[in-house]
């Protein structure tokens, strides 16, 4: 029976079957690594991903680099959503900022970090600032984007009535924009997020002593595929943590919303 | 087959026969927040083909639940709804529904929106864009057939749903409020687009509304429903022939019986200002 | 008839709009086919014969596609290998790989099976071996590669020494780690001494150029950074023994080389045939030529090359020799002790000489290269190692 | 100053005051001689480098190479992505089932998976593809499920009142109703395609592509190859951006125009 689409929003995927594919997967990749079908040393066995990751969490090493790497992601990621809140909410009240800062924030929003690499270590070193840079940079982009399409997807009969009551510019931004654009920034925070982390990662590559990032580069390095995947499952599952609490704060931020 | 004759025969009069709708000892129950709450209560109508109803009653008596199971959206209920003979269990092209807001597909222009009702008819597909303009016509809508929803006024999209819900010929065309949200002055021009209609077209009507003129005006018979539960208090016939003359003195004797009936209450000391129900849709 | 209410602008003449849209879709739809199509374009697959023979090298961009830069490039063009393989209806297949991943990537193909042979460095061999990869030292390719010392500008450091305390950018885990940490233990220096600051070689330029680091240990992309006048070198491979250099030799799956002994004899000859012509005098400049292609620029590689202890003719001298011993023994050692590797390699294993020796009696080479005379004596150059 | 930003090119003039504004700071810390003469090649050199590729043609070719790899990745991984995302929204149990696991892949990083890729599919032709399908998949999936998730049930319930089997509801309803998400997925996708294009350029070595230009020039410490790449990048960048634009504005004339 087609269940209803009404917005599913309420129902929360109930734990056992969210947990069934992943274990399915599991026992599957288990398998394949019985059989000796494949190299042992690339496809390693679950069992033996979780041997490294008990070593090390138990070396407290694992330990170090989460706790950096979220150190780098927390602060970075606030500052780049904080300024794309505003660069976004800018461009989209005046339309002279719109013309005049939108053609250059399009053309910025496709080009890799990798790009922006020499500049950041000239201006901010090689230590934790230019890695938050990194993170600023690649939240900073989806956000203002998504605060840009949410204030213009605001009605302009709204601002009409603000104008004819005068309403100052701090309650027009407080009690108008900000309620209705909720939606559409939380998305866009939500989706800064997944990249924020990814391009942290990638940042951890190119200069850093400790981080997932960094865990990872060793592991290929040194043929340690299982510290590889170790360093997939921890990002994967921090990852999927940070955007389901992204979800739920949509959700409820967006419960007076009906479809 | 009986072909009754009605004072003024139509130009095309449709096989009297189809359209009788028969409801007995309807009964229908939610379940909200636990607790079962009955919503209609010993619901019990027999509609004759060709024939227009109006129901009104206060909100929260249960006048859209009906129509939803008549249409065959809702199929949870106890007791018997038959069209001409057939009980009635999913929705289907005999019976057509008009709503209040009038959900024609913004991303179809009118033109499509109206022959996506014939998608699934055995009518060829030649004559299909015939059927189409000659209901666009009917509810003069000539000239918008390319114009998309946002393109079109409150009173042009309730025609434009209108005629979507008139091109399959329903046996039973139910409207649920479907003037409720107009202006009072696109509310009387639709009004006699609706009559119009009904009396070129002879297909059974049945619509809900809050307004009681409206009820009277259109209707051969009103029926007066009372709330929680709902059911059905009286039913009230208006003897007039078709195109009525708004002011006729009956319409105004009857319009303050009703209004004064739905006012009462069957003794209920409620104060007036009630908040109202969040009507289930 | 009922008056009209006020409707917004009238729908525009949808027909003349709709074929505007669908002339722009169609043209649209034929670029994305044209660009989709490009990406499949040259992808032959692989003939589907029965042997093949896979050699992995390390591949530079040049031109739209990818080069072998070393023997790997002369073997290609003298064609020699692949006409002899095809006498025995075997095809011969190249994997390139980047520089900026060269290792583990070859180690995933020798684990899966996929590849054969493969040029490239000691430390990511080692790893393998350690990782459960059996592999093979078939053929010794030349003298390695220099490693140079660069200090940035504004610093009065002579040698290693007074480096003592600073931050020195070193990439953990790179082949370059080896020869830094024998030129710390021949003065008696201890990594702990240095604050080491682990960054990826595209980001160090930077990081010398602002001061955030003294000083780096690198390739030949030290000499870039002395002529873009970023550092100075103050120290490099080439004032110490030969065997401190990084090196890279022709490694062979252990289990392909046992179960095709005659098949590896003929890679090895190639190579050597390929040393042999790279080894020549009269092509010095072609050989510079082709290393440049896609890599560091020419004046830098020929300043890499030029070395005034070692003949243009022994660079490409495929002998094995104690020393190459040594550096692989020392090579096991350094990975297990800093702890790279979980299992320690034995290196003498690893050395089978069966196939060079062979190849030069087959080419009538075996008198071409003498063993080189780099012994102790140049041990002593390196900055009084006792 | 409406009416100076109405006409056309008095908005292009405006949008070229910005970049025009970097341009300048860039001259400035390029002549500053000092340290950051390192990161900032002066524009005279830029325009030689840029000269430079193209006489020799690799930029063109860079360009088309990198076009068509994440155009391609964006074919194959944004229809799979609508498939998905459409399915899981239509199917609630597949939702269930797949979510979870889906949106916690989406959080790894690129470096997790080369060692598994390069293993299935060798360092040869496949394996870039797919990651740059990969990085195109997830987006268009997350948005598509949340396009068609949104429907709403009055819409679907004339599609039963007119007894719209489940191929024309979709065809009818689901697909045109969420076709402003799957769009907005479908952009975001591009952007993150073409990054990861010239990620794996570098990561996986390919022939050709601004990826490999801009990590040769990396390792030649060209920074003014780097930028000449950065700007090419911005510019199609830019243009194939304005393109989708146009795109969804003629495909979307069925929406009220926005603020």
């Amino acid at each position: 029976m087609r269940a209803g689409l009404v917005r599913s929003g309420g129902v929360h995927p109930s734990g056992v079957s969210a947990l069934l594919a992943p274990f399915v997967l599991l026992a599957l990749w288990q398998l394949a690594c019985l059989t000796g079908l494949f190299p042992p040393q690339v496809l390693v066995p679950p069992s033996e991903v979780a041997r490294t990751l008990a070593s090390m969490a138990a070396s407290g090493e694992l330990e170090r680099h989460i706790g950096e790497s979220l150190f780098r992601l927390g602060v970075g990621y606030v500052l780049g959503a904080a300024a794309g809140l505003a660069f976004g909410t800018t461009i989209a009240l005046s339309r002279l900022a719109e013309a005049a800062l939108s053609p250059l924030f399009m053309a910025l929003w496709q080009v890799p970090v990798i790009a922006f690499v020499p500049m950041l270590v000239i201006f901010l070193g090689i230590d934790e600032p230019f890695k938050v840079a990194i993170v600023a940079l690649a939240a900073f982009f989806p956000v203002a984007l998504a605060t840009f399409d949410g204030v213009r997807g605001v009605p302009r009969a709204w601002f009409e009535v603000a104008r004819v009551y005068r309403t100052r510019l701090a309650d027009l931004v407080w009690r108008i924009l900000v309620p209705a654009t909720v939606p559409a920034v939380l998305t866009g925070l939500r989706v800064a997020i997944t990249r924020a982390w990814i391009v942290l990662v990638a940042a951890e590559l190119l200069a850093a002593d400790s981080g997932i990032g960094q865990m990872m580069e060793m592991g290929r390095q040194l043929f340690r595929i299982d510290v590889v995947l170790a360093g997939v499952v921890v990002s994967g599952v921090i990852g999927f943590a940070l955007d389901r609490g992204a979800k739920a704060i949509e959700r409820r931020a967006t419960r007076w919303r009906t479809a | 087959m009986i072909v009754e004759s009605r004072s003024k025969p139509a130009p095309e009069a449709r096989a009297a026969a189809r359209g009788a709708l028969s409801i007995n000892d309807l009964h229908k129950s939610f379940v909200i927040g636990g607790t079962l709450r009955p919503v209609l209560e010993g619901i019990n109508l027999d509609v004759k083909p060709g024939e227009f109803v109006s129901i009104v009653g206060a909100s929260g008596c249960g006048k859209s639940t009906l129509l939803r199971l008549i249409v065959g959206l809702d199929d949870q209920y106890g007791g018997e709804i038959r069209l001409d003979g057939e009980r009635v269990a999913t929705t289907s092209l005999d019976r057509g529904i008009v709503f209040q807001d009038h959900r024609l597909f913004p991303w179809m222009t009118l033109e499509q929106n109206i022959d996506l009702a014939l998608l699934n008819t055995d009518t060829p597909k030649a004559r299909r864009a015939q059927i189409v303009a000659d209901h666009i016509a009917l509810v003069n809508l000539v000239g918008f057939e390319k114009a998309y929803p946002h393109q079109l006024s409150g009173g042009m999209a309730q025609r434009a749903a209108i005629a979507r819900a008139l091109v399959t010929e329903p046996k039973l065309l139910l409207l649920d409020e479907p003037l409720g949200a107009l202006d009072a002055l696109t509310r009387v021009h639709v009004q006699n687009e609706l009559q119009r209609i009904w009396m070129t077209q002879r297909s059974t009507m049945v619509m809900v509304t809050h307004d009681v003129e409206e009820a009277l005006y259109l209707g051969d018979r009103v029926i007066v429903m009372a709330p929680s539960p709902g059911r059905i208090r009286r039913i009230v016939e208006v003897d007039l022939p078709h195109p009525r003359d708004r002011g006729a003195p009956l319409l105004h004797r009857l319009k303050d019986e009703i209004l004064s009936e739905l006012m009462a209450g069957p003794g209920e000391t409620d104060n007036l200002v009630r908040l109202p129900e969040r009507e289930k849709r | 008839m009922p008056s009209e209410e006020p409707v917004t602008p009238k729908p525009k003449s949808a027909a003349g709009g709709a074929a505007r849209g669908w002339i722009i879709g169609a043209i649209a739809l034929l670029v994305i086919a044209g660009l989709v199509a490009f990406q499949f374009r040259g992808k032959e697959s692989v003939a589907g014969n029965p042997k093949t023979v896979t050699i992995a090298g390390i591949a530079y961009p040049f031109e739209g596609r990818q080069v072998y830069n070393g023997l790997i490039g002369v073997i290609i063009e003298q064609g020699w290998l692949k006409s002899e393989l095809a006498k025995r209806g075997v095809a011969l297949a190249f994997t390139p790989v980047p520089t900026a991943v060269g290792g583990p990537l070859i180690n995933e193909g020798f684990s899966g099976k996929r590849i054969d042979f493969a040029a490239y460095g000691d430390f990511p061999a080692i790893i393998a071996v350690s990782g459960g990869v059996p592999l093979k030292l078939v053929a010794p390719l030349g003298q390695g590669q220099n490693c140079y010392l660069v200090v940035r500008n504004g610093l009065a450091a002579k040698s290693i020494k007074d480096l003592r305390g600073k931050r020195i950018a070193l990439h953990r885990g790179r082949p370059w780690e080896l020869p830094f940490s024998k030129l710390l233990d021949a003065n008696g220096l201890k990594l702990s001494d240095f604050t080491i600051v682990n960054i990826n070689p595209s980001a160090t330029p930077a990081a010398l150029a602002s001061g955030n680091v003294d000083a780096t240990f690198l390739l030949s992309d030290g000499l870039l950074l002395e002529e873009k006048g970023i550092g100075h070198i103050i120290w490099s491979t080439k004032q110490a023994p030969t065997e401190w250099k990084m090196r890279a030799e022709l490694f062979g799956r252990g289990d392909f080389v046992e179960g095709n002994p005659e098949l590896t004899q003929l890679v090895v000859d190639a190579f050597v045939r390929a040393a042999a012509w790279s080894a020549d005098e009269a092509n010095k400049t072609a050989v510079i030529h082709d290393a440049a292609r896609g890599a560091m620029p020419e004046a830098i590689v020929a300043k890499d090359y030029a070395e005034s202890g070692i003949p243009w003719r022994d660079r490409f001298s495929p002998l094995f020799n104690d020393a190459i011993k040594d550096h692989y023994r020392s090579v096991a050692d350094y990975t297990y002790a800093r702890g790279l590797v979980r299992n320690k390699v034995e290196a003498d294993k690893l050395i089978d000489e069966r196939f060079v020796t062979q190849a030069l009696r087959d080419l009538q080479l075996d008198k071409y290269w003498k063993q080189s005379s780099a012994g102790p004596a140049a041990l002593a150059a390196a900055g009084g190692h006792s | 100053m409406n009416a100076v930003l109405s006409k056309p090119w008095l908005r292009l003039a405006i949008g070229l005051v910005a970049p025009a504004l970097l341009l300048i700071w860039w001259q400035w810390q390029a002549s500053s001689g000092d340290v950051r003469s390192i990161a900032f090649a002066p524009l005279g050199s830029i325009g030689g480098a840029f000269l430079e590729l193209v006489e020799n043609g690799s930029l063109v070719s860079d360009m088309v190479s990198t076009l068509s790899r994440s155009l391609t990745g964006l074919v194959i991984g944004g229809a799979l992505g609508i498939a998905v995302g459409v399915a899981m929204a239509i199917w609630r149990p597949l939702d269930r089932l797949l979510g979870p696991l889906l949106h916690a892949i989406r959080q790894v990083p690129l470096i997790g998976w080369l060692p598994l890729l390069g293993l299935w599919f060798g360092t040869g032709q496949g394996s870039e593809l797919i990651v740059v399908s990969l990085s195109a998949f997830f987006p268009t999936m997350l948005n598509s499920y949340e396009g068609v998730a949104g429907v709403e049930q009055r819409y679907l319930d004339v599609g039963r009142i007119y007894g719209f089997g489940a191929f024309q509801r979709f065809r009818l309803i689901l697909l045109p109703a969420a076709m402003p998400l799957i769009l907005t997925g479908l952009t975001q996708a591009l952007a993150f395609a073409w990054i990861a294009s010239i990620a794996t350029e570098i990561l996986l070595g390919i022939g050709s592509g601004l990826g490999v230009t801009m990590q040769l020039a990396q390792t030649q410490q060209r920074i003014d190859i780097i930028l000449v790449t950065v700007i090419a990048t911005a510019i199609l960048g830019f243009a194939v951006n304005y393109l989708f634009r146009q795109l969804r504005i003629s495909l979307l004339r069925w929406q009220p125009a926005s603020l």
